[in-house]
């Protein structure tokens, strides 16, 4: 029951997938699709799980007064007010969900994010060095993209955003290329190992 | 290419149609157009194609009409381009009899003969992936298999475990601590599983020197394991008496706040060899960063290709992609790891293999070796 | 002194912006906006408690919105909606969605120890489907197609006709580059295989053929690298764009 | 002579050991200059993005193409512009327009993009463009659309059940669908789409990334899966350029430059520093 019955879902799920990009009858393309529709509404449950987690974790420490309880108020109380709002008046332009999301959500994203200018510049003075032929040969590359694909660099040489192209579409796609082939391999075999239950680790230990 | 031509084979047109277009011809004043409506192969069941021919000129629009046959209500489908190759009327029912029916303007209609669509039990256009497909799945079954009954199999040596061992040894002249960062994702990610069985190893060795090593862990879930990795790489070194629970930390699930706790232990324990083996992401530059500036000797794997260049640029040694799974895989003997790998390695000499000669027929010019791999 | 560098920028922009009177144009939310962006940028200058607040608030903010936008967007239209709709009916394929929605439920028996195993049969359905998509996905965009397109004439098509025309230095630096595509990049990804080759130890000819795989993978990582900093510095251009344009007003 | 020699040793020791917080305020003050001075600069098109430029001209009235917002605030600076300037060129060249998205936060950008342009081109919602909103499930999302729209997406962002959307009459899946055009910031994006779809379903796909996922697009560039490509804040405004319409993107690009100029600049810089420590260390 505990592990059986998983295994045996997840063969039946995956096999479906599988086996519909081959055999396009109904017999098979009808449980496919309805095995993907199931699935969009399972992955959506799971979200809220995680969101519930969350939520949980930051109760028990707001309950046990542990460091920094206090943000981790400010999380939930966030947390709760962003979702009855969005849930009780609606999510269309021009409500208050709405406004929250562009005026809190999108500022502190997308700021977040930016903070990665700052980090890579300093670590491109601190930490960057061409120890190695391999970390030499990066580094140039690197200088030569990021001077080939702004307009300054072909102030600097008109040839330059054609021969950064030329670095993007041969060696650059070659590698990654080899990457790819290698990275789809590996999902493959994962996925096989995982429909047939060999890989479990996804259920967790008993 | 037009796609019916693609999904259409040959169908020509059939001998009592061409006898009744040269009848309908003989008729003087009118254009005659004849009419084929045949099933799409390799489908579900739901499309019919139709093609047809005729005095037609440049120009000239069809209307498409089609009449659930022996009904003959007929019903509006499109208007198009006499001059294409042909049409695919879709969201049919099997269990229906189609007619259909064409009108070119000032032209006499063309009917077609009754069809129903049927669907297919094999898409043969696909059967070269299926082949390739099964072929890898076998291998992949019979390599697992073979590595379980205790086949030896040959992993080359990588040279990020030769630089970490490096590096534990430096740590020890200096008499620091080694950090061992095993990424920051869950154990749902097999690189970090792929980093505990690597942890263990590196357990051992820090065991063997004497050297304490630091571990800290960004996801809760990742704390007991790291710690049983930990303890059996301290057993297997002989030395159990060494192990220090306290030193396997859990900082914070949130990121940065993890990093940062990262950069902390840096600074105050003063870490001489800092290892980062698992999945990363804008972390890593922050980590390399502070950890180059503390100079520490720094080993990194990851296969999250998009930190690699961080990596590579800041570090001693990385561990490139899949290097880190087989790293794991030469290190625990797990067959189900060895058996993926010795499959995949299998696969890509094929691979070579069929680019030498893909490429090589191409250059003499003969496509139809690469087009078998074309996919539909 | 950084400090005082950086509150000085932030005020002489203010000032610059109240003195040409655009200031009191933003709205009360890009005042939020703004101030929620300066206490995040504050942690540049150290971790503070600014930061944090605005931190977990905005991992709060975010997951309720999830939460949101996953109830209208797929638990109404795609769930009970349906469902609603099959029990007035009695149509046997809407009332199918049962399943799905007990396996969702299913997955909260985590917070329950004695139950939890109960989760992975929901774990399990959702994961095998992605596994399936995932090698279908894997085979034909990836593995396939990848190969096919790598089948290519050693000779890069019209490129010889290149190299002898041209003329000048640029041009025929060009030429060259145009001749050694077809050729580099079908060395350039068998190389690349040959170092994620594990079955053999890289000697010889093989440890050659595996230096130059990366020396590949070092240009390739270098692209990367070029476009990473791109990307974080646009990141950045759009913020400092949405305070001194949105907020202060300062440009347009 | 040996007293100088350690001054200048210590120099260095301190110059690559600056406080990063001054290289912040470096970085700072070259992306905020060229904004407010409000510079711009002239750029040549490349390839990739002259490829998506051209196969949505080629398009004719009245198609329809999807319009995947998968991407999120986090970065909105590159794609936003692009989503900008593909509206632009869509709703000029009188093209349906599709959006949808399997990030939840895509619909709402998604939506301000929308409301901007329509007015401007005299488009109406439901006629001439939708918003199906968000969808959870990635890859399952993509295949089930590709077969049956309806299924998939019964109801629109604001909750439309989608047949009484005039537009959509006669759309029953992908394959009623000219070209998938994809703005993506990761996963599931771009990169999924063709996996799935441009094969399977034999789909012409397009689309724009994030500058960080750029380079590793090019072996579906090459393979001709993808039609054309803008990568980052660049690719935008090289679009912009295209349409007519600058935008965030042309605005940026020089401070983009500066920024570029001065991280080269240290990382030479510092990598001399380094070597001539090395030279003084081996000495």
């Amino acid at each position: 029951m505990r592990t059986e019955i998983p295994v045996a879902m997840a063969f039946i799920a995956g096999m479906l997938m599988v086996v519909s990009l081959f055999v396009p009858h109904p017999f098979i393309a009808e449980p496919a699709a309805v095995m993907r529709g199931w699935a969009i509404i399972i992955t959506a449950f799971a979200y809220v799980l995680g969101v519930a987690n969350i939520a949980r974790i930051s109760l028990h420490t707001v309950r046990n007064r542990t460091t920094d309880w206090q943000y981790k108020a400010a999380l939930v109380v966030a947390l709760v007010a962003m979702a009855g709002v969005g849930i009780a008046g609606g999510i269309n332009s021009g409500g208050l969900f709405d406004w929250a999301y562009l005026n809190m959500y999108v500022p502190m994203q997308a700021t977040m994010f930016s903070l990665l200018a700052f980090f890579i510049a300093s670590a491109a003075y601190r930490a960057f060095r061409a120890r190695s032929v391999e970390a030499t040969l990066l580094l140039v590359v690197a200088a030569v993209v990021m001077l080939g694909r702004v307009p300054v660099g072909e102030k600097l040489w008109p040839g330059l955003p054609a021969f950064t192209e030329w670095i993007m579409e041969v060696p650059n796609m070659a590698a990654k290329r080899g990457i790819m082939i290698g990275a789809a391999l590996g999902a493959i075999s994962t996925g096989l190992k995982m429909i047939l239950g060999i890989e479990r680790s996804y259920l967790g230990s008993d | 290419m037009h796609p019916l031509s693609r999904r259409l084979p040959s169908y020509g047109l059939t001998l009592p149609l061409v006898l009744l277009s040269l009848l309908l011809a003989a008729s003087p004043g009118l254009a005659t157009v004849i009419l084929e409506a045949v099933d799409v192969p390799n489908d579900d069941g739901t499309a019919l194609g139709l093609t047809w021919m005729g005095d037609l000129a440049e120009g000239d629009s069809l209307t498409i009409s089609r009449a659930a046959y022996p009904d003959t209500a007929w019903s509006y489908v499109a208007t198009v381009d006499a001059m294409r190759e042909g049409y695919i009327d879709q969201g049919l029912s099997r269990k229906i009899t189609y007619v259909y029916k064409i009108e070119s303007a000032g032209g006499r209609p063309a009917l077609s003969g009754p069809v129903s669509p049927s669907a297919s039990f094999l898409n043969t256009s696909r059967l070269v992936m299926l082949a390739v497909l099964a072929l890898y799945f076998i291998s992949v079954l019979i390599y697992i298999k073979l590595a379980a009954r205790g086949r030896e199999f040959f992993v080359r040596r990588i040279s990020g475990l030769n630089a970490i061992e490096e590096a534990i040894g430096r740590a020890t002249e200096m008499g620091r601590p080694v950090l061992y960062v095993p990424g920051i994702d869950d154990l749902n990610n097999i690189q970090t599983i792929a980093s505990m069985v690597i942890l263990g190893d590196v357990a051992r060795m820090t065991a063997s020197y004497e050297t304490p090593i630091i571990v800290p862990v960004c996801k809760p879930f990742v704390v007991p394991v790291a710690e049983e990795a930990v303890k059996q790489g301290f057993m297997n070194a002989g030395r159990p008496e060494l192990y220090n629970p306290d030193n396997v930390r859990y900082l914070s699930d949130e990121q940065f706040a993890f990093t940062a706790g990262v950069n902390g232990i840096m600074l105050r324990e003063r870490t001489a060899a800092n290892i980062y083996m698992g999945s990363f992401f804008a972390e890593s530059l922050i980590l390399a960063e502070t950890g180059f500036s503390t100079g520490a000797i720094q080993v990194a794997g990851t296969a999250n290709i998009h930190q690699l260049p961080f990596f590579v640029a800041a570090c001693d040694y990385a561990l490139i992609g899949e290097e880190l799974y087989a790293a794991s895989a030469y290190l625990s003997k797990e067959p189900k790891l060895l058996g993926t790998l010795k499959a995949s390695d299998l696969a890509k000499v094929i691979i070579m293999v069929l680019l030498g000669i893909g490429c090589i027929t191409e250059t003499l010019g003969l496509t139809s070796f690469a087009d078998l791999f074309t996919a539909r | 002194m950084t400090k005082y560098i950086l509150i000085g920028v932030v005020i002489a922009l203010m000032v610059f912006a109240v003195a040409s009177g655009r200031l009191g144009a933003a709205s009360f939310g890009t005042w939020i906006g703004a101030l929620l962006t300066l206490s995040i940028f504050s942690f540049l200058y150290k971790d503070n408690p600014l930061y944090k607040l605005a931190e977990h608030i905005f991992i709060g903010i975010s997951a309720g919105y999830f939460v949101a936008l996953e109830y209208w967007n797929v638990f109404v239209p795609n769930l009970w909606n349906p469902l609603l709709a099959s029990f007035r009916t009695v149509s046997p394929s809407g009332l199918m969605l049962i399943v799905p929605f007990v396996l969702g439920l299913l997955l909260f028996t985590r917070f329950l120890p004695k139950a939890a195993w109960l989760s992975r049969w929901s774990m399990a359905a959702m994961i095998g489907s992605y596994a399936g998509l995932a090698i279908i996905g894997a085979l034909q965009g990836d593995l396939l197609a990848q190969i096919r397109a790598n089948m290519m004439p050693l000779i890069s098509p019209g490129s010889p006709g290149g190299l002898k025309s041209a003329a000048g230095a640029s041009a025929l630096f060009f030429a060259t580059l145009e001749v050694l595509r077809n050729p580099l990049i079908v060395i350039g990804l068998l190389v690349t295989l040959v170092y994620f080759f594990f079955s053999r130890e890289h000697k010889g000819s093989l440890g050659a053929a595996s230096r130059v795989g990366v020396w590949f993978l070092m240009i390739s990582f270098g692209a990367s690298f070029g476009y990473t900093v791109m990307s974080r510095v646009s990141l950045l251009i759009g913020r400092l764009h949405f305070l001194l344009s949105d907020w202060l007003g300062i440009i347009h | 002579m040996e007293e100088r020699g350690t001054e200048r040793r210590s120099l260095l020791t301190r110059l690559s050991l600056i406080d990063r917080r001054i290289l912040f305020l470096i970085i700072f003050a070259c992306a905020a200059i060229p904004l407010l001075i409000g510079a711009s600069l002239k750029m040549s098109v490349t390839a990739p993005v002259k490829g998506l430029y051209d196969a949505i001209d080629a398009l004719e009235a009245g198609s329809c193409v999807w319009l995947a917002a998968d991407y999120d605030p986090g970065s909105k600076p590159e794609l936003s512009p692009m989503n900008y300037a593909l509206v632009e060129h869509l709703f000029r060249k009188n093209i349906k327009v599709i959006s949808a998205s399997l990030w939840a936060p895509g619909p709402p950008l998604a939506q301000t993009v929308f409301d901007e342009m329509a007015p401007v081109h005299g488009k109406h919602y439901g006629v001439d463009y939708v918003n199906l909103g968000f969808k959870e499930g990635r890859e399952a999302v993509m295949v089930s659309v590709a077969e049956d729209l309806r299924r998939t997406f019964p109801e629109d962002y604001a909750g439309t059940p989608l047949d009484s959307i005039p537009m959509l009459k006669g759309i029953s899946s992908l394959k009623d669908i000219d070209m998938i055009i994809c703005v993506s910031a990761g996963y599931p994006g771009i990169k999924e789409w063709i996996q799935q779809i441009a094969t399977r379903y034999d789909t012409v796909i397009g689309g724009g990334v994030t500058a960080v996922s750029g380079p590793e697009m090019y072996p579906y560039i090459q393979s001709g899966q993808l039609v054309g490509l803008l990568s980052g804040m660049k690719g935008a405004a090289e679009y912009e350029q295209l349409v007519g319409r600058p935008g965030l993107g042309t605005a940026g690009m020089v401070a983009q430059s500066s920024v570029h100029v001065m991280v080269v600049i240290f990382i030479i810089f510092a990598n001399i520093v380094y070597f001539l420590e090395k030279r003084r260390a081996r000495r």
